[in-house]
């Protein structure tokens, strides 16, 4: 299953750049990058992931003692909730950033902002 | 046409790399050093029930102080942005027809359930899944109903910006006192650890949990507010 | 129940990988491509509950296709006319 | 000390608490951020206090009460608190930089720069993986927000080019980061290294990934569009900020994560830092705008400090040394050429004129391209210095040649730069008038000099900066508002000084290089009191040059000779700089020069075999594969010197646009530098063999060529200092002939030359100098009939003319008759031809020189001008005197050197007895020749005198001219084209053909520069697809394919 | 060899006996050429006519010091050429100063009298002058340059740059003469020497025949008679240097006046015969025929 996790999660980074990287819209290519990030977030999760245990909380049906032998890898979870919220702040910074250049050049063709090159 | 063929052709690449990482790949069988660490110790040492919040507050607390502190950027430069250039104090001058009762309505008796539901998420972090941050992405929701209802409505940016702002001040304030009171930055140990699962237990987890909540909540609801109260291009 | 839940994951991933490919081809609205995209993070949450990791599922379905999704309405509101470049 | 972590809570805390302000309090808010960015240096200073006094280890620091691996852990090391240090300073100064932008935008932007600068401080500071990709997203998204801070209104673009890259960025990272988790069970970087096997399986992908994200992260060429862009729309204070604080932070994250993966790694950070230093030095050959092009030499720097750290393993404990000095003076250097820029209205190269009238500015500009370039007494030197013996100590040639050939590219463009800064026309716009900015810069100049001090204290060489003569230098730029008189006195005081003290211990032949530099500069000096005013700038360059000359000559090890070789390279490209319309030919001298010492570098290095303590008398041991080479690096560095032929093209502009008093200076003392360096090389070494060919036979060949064409072009000149200049290349040609021959009086004749050519062309250069001064041109043929008006003048270039042109009775004689005596014991007969041809040819210019500005007919304009000024003429006088007594009495100066000579060449001794000097085939008696042609001059005089004792003088125009009276001087005045008929003959071996060579050279790098950065189109996608591109290529030469 | 009183006294002989020949020489050598061209010719005494009629003139202008100077200079480099070299070989009387300097010295100061010359030249300010100066510098720095080389590979052939000792390594019979010991050197130093001698086809300097044009072309009255009897001092001077080099020297005065005789003959002979060349032509022609001969002399030297 994390197999299958994973390879979802690179067939989404793989899309996600793609549409990134040829989508001339700069919304689109927003999105394309959101996608992308969600892939990465479930390459994280899934490589964490161990056959047949439990989420990494401790209460009545995993007891401290058995924790070692029940729960699956806390740490690559700890790390994409922190990739999560990442990305969601440099999406919005992006977004902001969409809206300002659409009011300079009233488009959101990426390759009309080409003043500054060379 | 060339330049989608050199892209797909590149991402063959990468996508070579990746599959060399599944095919490389090889699921643990059993904990890794870390995560049997955490396992072992998190119950005694930090005393929070649910590790990967034990993780996210404590272990590798100053990640989630940079996360905090990320979105705390995000808010400012967003606000900073839309502000770039624009001119102060020109309301919208734009007429929308009202909201329909049944969504106001609605909104009056959700948002305080919406509000409540956060703050539990987020004190409860410790305990059980979720914790700040999905609490502050609630509470967020909350305020993205009030916009969504009334457009026009300004929410008081000098309160979330009090609420954000001090919410990183205790923050970065408990994480301090953690070096005076006990073994160093953020360690959660400044207060009685308490007993497993409960409510008031593993020790500053629960306070700096939901200061983070509040936090991203404001922070959230700031960057909502601001990208609402843009005008139409 | 293994055997029930990589059937689950792999649907889930197809439907995934469709609703990306939604997502980021140029055919549709972007409205619509947002919407995808807000999918894709919705259904990994779930694909995160099979995973055994409900505080990353949480964390998505709430920033992850909630927030993000919403903010990108909002700047698509006010950039009317992007959508054609 | 308190807890590096108050570095990040400082910052963080303050951030937080500027959103409690109001809006209203902008004093306030900047008022706690600059509290803020103060309190974060002070920690960062007060580590690096402890840790410098102490013993230097590094003192970790733990977070949630928890030991690494399990919890973050920071670790505060000497390199750790000097980088924060660097970047809480440029946080800091940028702030008070951009306190207006900070006051007009608020609280938001001050809290973005805190955090800033906090998160690149955390980027040095920590020790974890995933902590490091949280700072690193910080920085990348604080710069998305820092970029708003421009008034460029394409500054948006530019930074959403940069929010798409690291989007594309933090996906390799994270994904690398997680496999190297799963691989490793660790996040912790040291606890990685320990098992770095673990993730460098299955070829290494996991950590290839995150390798290549921090190194795009270092904005790698050529996948660096979006960067390029950001630093060139982006505020000044801001791109300071990203070149100096986040460039080295992330360069100090590359060096952490090299740790992980070990020394099979290091090749490839090398690979991609060396290309990227050519490359995009390269790039900016073709830059007009300011701020790309220090983009682009951020890019550079910052490629070379990557192959440093690529060279980590060989470098060893010096590594901190080297890495930290390169990168501290690129962090100081561009930070201040970035706030620099922030004064200046336009955007061109040429703008900065502006900077014109602003003494202090511009040698802030100087410092700071002297820094970049790596020039002493800066670390970069030192760091060079041990840098190039290290790699060469392992062999690893190539490396050397590139980084000197993109070190090379890149003092190019800076000087150009910086020429056109001071020679074109100024500016309209006015530097910006803010105290604050002014302040900030000169802060960082002060940096950079106490960089340069401390980096020469670390030195395992010595400290340049206390050297004496060094230091009399500098000290003129105290000095500058002194008036022009007391400082020219001070200066030839120091030098007569300096000679005096040094005088027990020069041997014979450092004697007399340090006569001719030394007394022979203070001579010349005597020329400068006829300025007036205060002469901003030149007695700091003249004295540094002087200050070179006399460590050059006292050298004893490699270094010293190099550090002074620079110095006095530096010194005089100042000088040279400084006439009206030099600004070209200054920079191909500095080009040139530079060029040439790398060369010496590289020789020193080959030599030194690791050895940063290398001494010259080691040149000796050097072993048979290894000593050719050594000897042609050295020699072609020194000839570089010399202009000899092929590397001559700098020197006729350089010489002849120079002031009046500076022309004398670089051709009469500079040009003798390279000569004795000949002199060390050829006396350590003697002669090499290379592929069977004798290398001193090649020299000879040059030095005959150089001759030639030397004195061939200069008989076509029509402009006197030209004129001038040309013949220097031809007379070194023939002191390097001298030498090349290797005897005795091959050396002895160079010797003669070195102290003939001083009188002669100093004076020579005086003399020409004053007319030129007087009538307001050059140009020979618009001169004439001075020989009345000027009569001093006349005479010491009659003196001058006969001396030189090895006319019997004076001194040049004496040359030429050593020249032939020693031709006659060599068996390279052909280039002797050459020489032979060359003889007559600089009759032809000489008589020029003298018939077309002092005899002929006067011109009309001319009519009322004076004799030059007195202190102009007092010297040619006093050099006039010279010439007599070394052309009576030579054994004066050439007796102890003859005996000097005979430990390295026994025979060939001449003889001194009486007033005869013999040789093994002739004999030569100065006095003895003077009294017959006087006599004989003096009795015909006397009868001619007697006969026309009554002869009338006639008014100009009185000639026989065809039955006309010509009336116009124009008319009669046969002075243009002089030489015609020999240019028909002769004239296509002065076809500039070198000249050409050279210009396509530099035309072929332009043009390829210029067709090659239109791979950065300006679309931010295509950008992001060269960053994969870049990727997927790397890994691809990484797997062999 | 070094300096005694007596040997003023028979320089000047020595000079009295040069000049005196030369006048008469260049004389001879004037009518021979007219006969040759089917003219009459000047008389032989003709010199000594024209200096009397030069130090008679009463008319006497200077356009300045160095106008003065210029034909001091001339002089001085005829006469101190003779000077330094030994006049007959194998005589203390005759030997001169050569003891101040050995070949290199006279190979030098040949170029004393030319600097002096164009010096004075260029003071009067005729623009004839200078172009006669340009001209005639010109063609001397080419035509010396095979000489020079001639000179370098005789020295390397005797290895001494002692006049008296070269002329001593030619004693002993014709055949050991450089001329035939050394062919090549001697030919470039022949064909150098045609150039020197201001004579056709390498005359265009002074350009005698046409309206005055050259570096002497102001000079008049006792300048042009210092000049003149330069003019005869001062090609013997050089006949003298090549004859010790090349023609085994002079024991005697009767060989000394025939040698000179004879090498002076040989420009004298080429001249009629050929065509006048432009400057830049004879400097192509020396660096074409003379160059190459006088590369070869050294190459096998």
């Amino acid at each position: 299953m994390a197999y299958i996790a994973m390879t979802t999660g690179f067939v989404l980074i793989l899309i996600g750049l793609f549409g990134a990287l040829t989508n001339r819209n700069i919304l689109r290519m927003i999105v394309a990058f959101t996608v992308a990030n969600t892939g990465v977030n479930l390459v994280m999760v899934a490589v964490g992931y161990m056959h047949g245990r439990t989420a990494p909380i401790l209460d009545e049906a995993v007891p401290v003692a058995e924790a070692v032998a029940r729960i699956i890898d806390p740490v690559p979870q700890a790390l994409v909730l922190t990739a999560i919220v990442i990305g969601v702040g440099v999406t919005a910074l992006m977004l902001a950033y969409v809206y300002k250049l659409y009011e300079t050049k009233r488009t959101l063709d990426i390759s009309a902002f080409k003043d500054l090159k060379w | 046409m060339i330049r989608r063929l050199f892209v797909i052709l590149l991402l063959l690449g990468l996508g070579a790399i990746f599959a060399g990482l599944v095919g490389g790949y090889t699921p643990n069988d059993a904990l890794n050093l870390s995560a049997r660490y955490y396992a072992e110790h998190t119950a005694q040492d930090i005393g929070a029930a649910n590790i990967v919040t034990a993780i996210i507050v404590t272990f590798r607390g100053l990640d989630t102080l940079g996360e905090v502190t990320v979105l705390f950027l995000t808010a400012a430069i967003v606000g900073l942005v839309l502000s770039h250039g624009h001119r102060e104090g020109e309301g919208s001058g734009r007429e929308l027809p009202p909201a329909g009762e049944l969504l106001t309505t609605g909104t009056q008796l959700l948002v305080p359930l919406i509000l409540l539901l956060g703050v539990y998420v987020f004190v409860n972090g410790h305990l059980t899944p979720g914790g700040g941050f999905q609490g502050g992405a609630i509470l967020a929701s909350a305020i993205l109903l009030l916009l969504l209802t009334d457009p026009l409505r300004r929410i008081s940016h000098g309160l979330i910006a009090t609420i954000e702002s001090t919410a990183g001040l205790v923050f970065v304030g408990i994480g301090v006192l953690g070096i005076f009171f006990a073994g160093g930055f953020l360690d959660n140990r400044i207060l009685p650890i308490g007993s497993l699962g409960a409510l008031f237990s593993a020790g500053a987890i629960p306070i700096v949990y939901s200061f983070i909540g509040l936090k991203v909540g404001a922070e959230f609801s700031s960057m909502l507010a601001n990208l609402s109260e843009t005008e139409d291009l | 129940m293994s055997a029930l839940l990589i059937e689950m994951s792999l649907l889930l991933s197809v439907t995934m990988v469709a609703a990306a490919i939604l997502a980021t081809r140029g055919r549709q609205s972007l409205a619509i491509a947002i919407l995808a995209a807000g999918l894709v993070s919705l259904l990994a949450s779930v694909q995160y509950l099979l995973l055994a990791a409900p505080d990353v599922a949480m964390t998505e379905a709430a920033i992850g296709s909630g927030l993000t999704t919403f903010l990108f309405f909002f700047v698509l509101g006010r950039v009317r006319g992007g959508e054609r470049d | 000390m308190v807890s590096a972590l108050y570095i990040l809570a400082v910052g963080l805390g303050a951030a937080f608490l500027l959103g409690l302000l109001r809006d209203e309090w902008r004093a306030g808010a900047y008022g706690v951020s600059l509290a803020a960015l103060a309190c974060m240096s002070l920690i960062s200073a007060g580590w690096v206090w402890v840790l410098a006094s102490g013993d230097g280890s590094a003192v970790d620091i733990t977070t949630a009460g928890t030991l690494p691996p399990y919890a973050i852990n920071l670790r505060m090391g000497l390199a750790e608190a000097v980088l924060t240090l660097s970047i809480n300073l440029t946080g800091l100064l940028s702030a008070v930089y951009l306190r207006d932008t900070m006051f007009n935008q608020g609280r938001r932007a001050l809290a973005v720069l805190l955090i800033f600068t906090m998160a690149a401080c955390g980027i040095v500071l920590t020790r974890d993986l995933f902590n490091l990709f949280v700072f690193f997203e910080l920085v990348a998204i604080a710069t998305g927000g820092l970029v708003l801070l421009s008034r460029d209104k394409r500054a948006l673009a530019a930074g959403f080019k940069y929010l798409v890259a690291s989007q594309v960025i933090t996906i390799l990272l994270l994904v690398g980061i997680i496999f190297a988790y799963h691989a490793t069970g660790t996040l912790n970087i040291d606890g990685m290294a320990e098992v770095s096997s673990l993730v460098l399986k299955g070829g290494g992908l996991a950590f290839f990934l995150m390798f290549i994200a921090i190194v795009l992260d270092l904005k790698p060429f050529p996948a660096n569009g979006w960067a390029l862009d950001v630093y060139e729309s982006a505020h000044p204070a801001f791109s300071a900020m990203l070149s100096a604080a986040s460039g080295s932070a992330a360069l100090f994250a590359a060096d952490k994560l090299l740790l992980i993966g070990g020394s099979t790694w290091l090749p490839l950070a090398t690979g991609i830092g060396i290309v990227g230093f050519v490359g995009a030095n390269l790039f900016a050959l073709a830059q007009r705008n300011d701020r790309r092009l220090l983009g682009y030499s951020s890019v550079a720097q910052i490629g070379l400090i990557l192959a440093v750290i690529g060279q980590r393993d060989l470098l060893g404990d010096r590594y901190l040394f080297i890495a930290g000095g390169i990168l501290l003076a690129h962090a100081v250097a561009k930070a201040g050429l970035y706030w620099l820029s922030g004064l200046i209205e336009g955007r061109t190269l040429t703008a900065w004129s502006a900077l014109q009238g602003h003494p202090i500015l511009i040698f802030a500009f100087a410092s700071f391209i002297a820094l970049l370039v790596g020039l002493p007494p800066f670390p970069g030197f030192y760091a060079k210095w041990e840098l190039v013996i290290a790699l060469a100590g392992e062999g690893r040639i190539a490396l050397i040649g590139l980084i000197l050939f993109g070190a090379l590219l890149e003092a190019g463009y800076l000087f150009r730069w910086f020429g056109r800064a001071l020679k074109r026309e100024r500016a309209p716009e006015p530097v910006a008038v803010s105290s604050f900015k002014r302040a900030v810069i000169l802060t960082a100049v002060a940096a950079g000099w106490g960089l340069g001090l401390i980096w020469g204290a670390l030195s395992l060489n010595g400290n340049l900066l206390l050297a004496v003569p060094l230091l009399f230098a500098f000290g003129f730029l105290v000095l500058e508002p002194l008036s022009v008189q007391i400082k020219n006195s001070l200066a030839i005081a120091g030098l007569v000084a300096w000679f005096v003290l040094s005088l027990p211990s020069y041997d014979p032949l450092q004697l007399i290089f340090a006569a001719v530099m030394l007394i022979g500069g203070a001579l010349i000096l005597l020329a400068s009191y006829q300025t007036q005013g205060r002469r901003i700038g030149f007695y700091p360059s003249a004295m540094l040059m002087y200050a070179g000359l006399a460590m050059l000559i006292v050298a004893e090890d490699a270094f010293g000779f190099f550090a002074a070789w620079e110095s006095l390279t530096i010194g005089s490209y100042f000088l040279i700089l400084r006439g009206q319309r030099s600004e070209p030919h200054a920079l191909s001298y500095m080009v040139f020069s530079l060029a040439g010492a790398f060369l010496i570098l590289a020789g020193f290095a080959l030599a030194a075999d690791g050895d940063p303590l290398f001494t010259l008398a080691g040149l000796k041991q050097v072993a048979a594969p290894l000593a050719p080479w050594v000897f042609l690096l050295l020699a072609i560095g020194f000839m570089t010197k010399t202009a000899a032929v092929g590397l001559h093209i700098w020197l006729p502009g350089a010489h002849a646009e120079a002031e009046t008093d500076v022309s004398p200076m670089v051709s009469g003392i500079l040009l003798k530098a390279g000569l004795f360096g000949l002199f060390v090389l050829f006396m350590a070494m003697g002669s090499q063999q290379l592929y069977g060919v004798e290398l001193t036979h090649i020299l000879l060949w040059i030095g005959a060529l150089s001759a030639l064409i030397g004195n061939l072009m200069a008989a076509f000149q029509e402009d006197a200092k030209r004129l001038l200049a040309y013949s220097s290349i031809g007379q070194m040609g023939y002191a390097l002939f001298g030498l090349a021959m290797m005897n005795h009086l091959g050396w002895l004749m160079a010797l003669m030359f070195v102290i003939n050519h001083y009188i002669y062309k100093s004076m020579l250069f005086l003399s020409v100098g004053g007319v030129a001064k007087r009538t307001g041109t050059r140009d020979m043929y618009r001169m004439g009939g001075l020989i009345t008006l000027m009569p001093l003048s006349f005479i010491a270039v009659l003196i001058g003319i006969i001396a030189m042109s090895g006319v019997p009775p004076l001194s040049g004689f004496g040359g030429r008759w050593i020249f032939y005596n020693a031709i006659l014991t060599t068996d390279s007969r052909l280039p002797m031809i050459l020489i032979f041809i060359s003889g007559p040819i600089a009759f032809l210019y000489l008589f020029r020189l003298i018939h077309t500005i002092f005899l002929g007919q006067l011109k009309d304009e001319h009519r009322r001008i004076k004799e030059a000024p007195f202190w102009l003429v007092l010297p040619q006088m006093i050099f006039v005197a010279c010439l007599m007594a070394f052309a009576l009495v030579p054994g004066l100066a050439l007796r102890r050197v003859d005996a000097y000579i005979s430990q390295f060449h026994p025979e060939g001794a001449l003889g001194w007895e009486g007033l005869t000097i013999t040789s093994a085939f002739g004999y030569w008696s100065p006095i003895s020749i003077m009294i017959v042609v006087g006599v004989i001059f003096a009795s015909l005089f006397a009868w001619l005198v007697f006969v026309n004792r009554k002869a009338q003088k006639v008014k100009q125009f009185n000639i026989v001219f065809a039955g006309e009276r010509p009336f116009r001087p124009e008319t009669t005045h046969f002075a243009w084209n002089f030489f015609a008929p020999y240019r028909k003959a002769l004239g296509f071996l002065t076809e500039p053909l070198v000249e050409r060579f050279w210009a396509a050279i530099v035309d072929l790098l332009h043009a390829s520069a210029d067709l090659l950065r239109r791979l950065y189109t300006g679309n931010g996608q295509t950008y992001a697809i060269q960053l994969l591109a870049f990727v997927v290529v790397v890994y691809l030469l990484r797997t062999g394919l | 060899m070094s300096f005694e009183w007596i040997k003023i006294p028979y320089a000047l002989l020595t000079l009295f006996i040069v000049a005196n020949y030369g006048f008469l020489l260049t004389a001879v050598m004037a009518k021979i050429a007219a006969r040759v061209g089917r003219r009459h010719g000047i008389p032989v005494w003709q010199n000594y006519l024209d200096l009397i009629k030069n130090y008679g003139l009463r008319s006497s202008i200077t356009h300045g010091v160095m106008f003065y100077m210029g034909p001091v200079f001339r002089l001085t480099g005829g006469v101190g050429l003779l000077m330094f070299v030994p006049t007959l070989y194998g005589t203390e009387m005759f030997s001169n100063m050569s003891f101040a300097g050995d070949l290199i010295l006279a190979l030098y100061f040949v170029f004393f009298g030319s600097l002096g010359m164009a010096l004075g030249a260029g003071e009067s300010g005729h623009p004839y002058s200078a172009i006669g100066v340009t001209r005639g510098l010109s063609q001397v720095t080419a035509a010396e340059l095979p000489f020079a080389l001639a000179v370098y590979a005789v020295a390397v052939q005797y290895q001494t740059l002692s006049v008296t000792e070269i002329v001593a390594a030619q004693q002993g019979g014709i055949l050991q003469w450089t001329l035939f010991t050394n062919p090549i050197a001697v030919a470039a130093a022949m064909l150098s020497f045609l150039g020197t001698m201001m004579r056709p086809p390498f005359d265009v300097v002074l350009a005698p025949q046409e309206i005055p044009i050259g570096p002497p072309t102001e000079y008049h009255s006792s300048y042009l008679a210092l000049m003149q009897t330069n003019r005869a001092i001062f090609p013997i001077a050089k006949i003298v240097i090549y004859m010790n080099l090349f023609f085994g020297g002079a024991a005697s005065w009767p060989a000394f006046f025939l040698k000179v005789f004879l090498i002076y003959l040989v420009s004298v002979i080429v001249g009629v015969v050929f065509p006048r060349f432009r400057v830049e032509q004879s400097i192509r022609w020396f660096l074409i025929w003379a160059v190459p001969l006088g590369v070869i002399a050294i190459m096998i030297a």
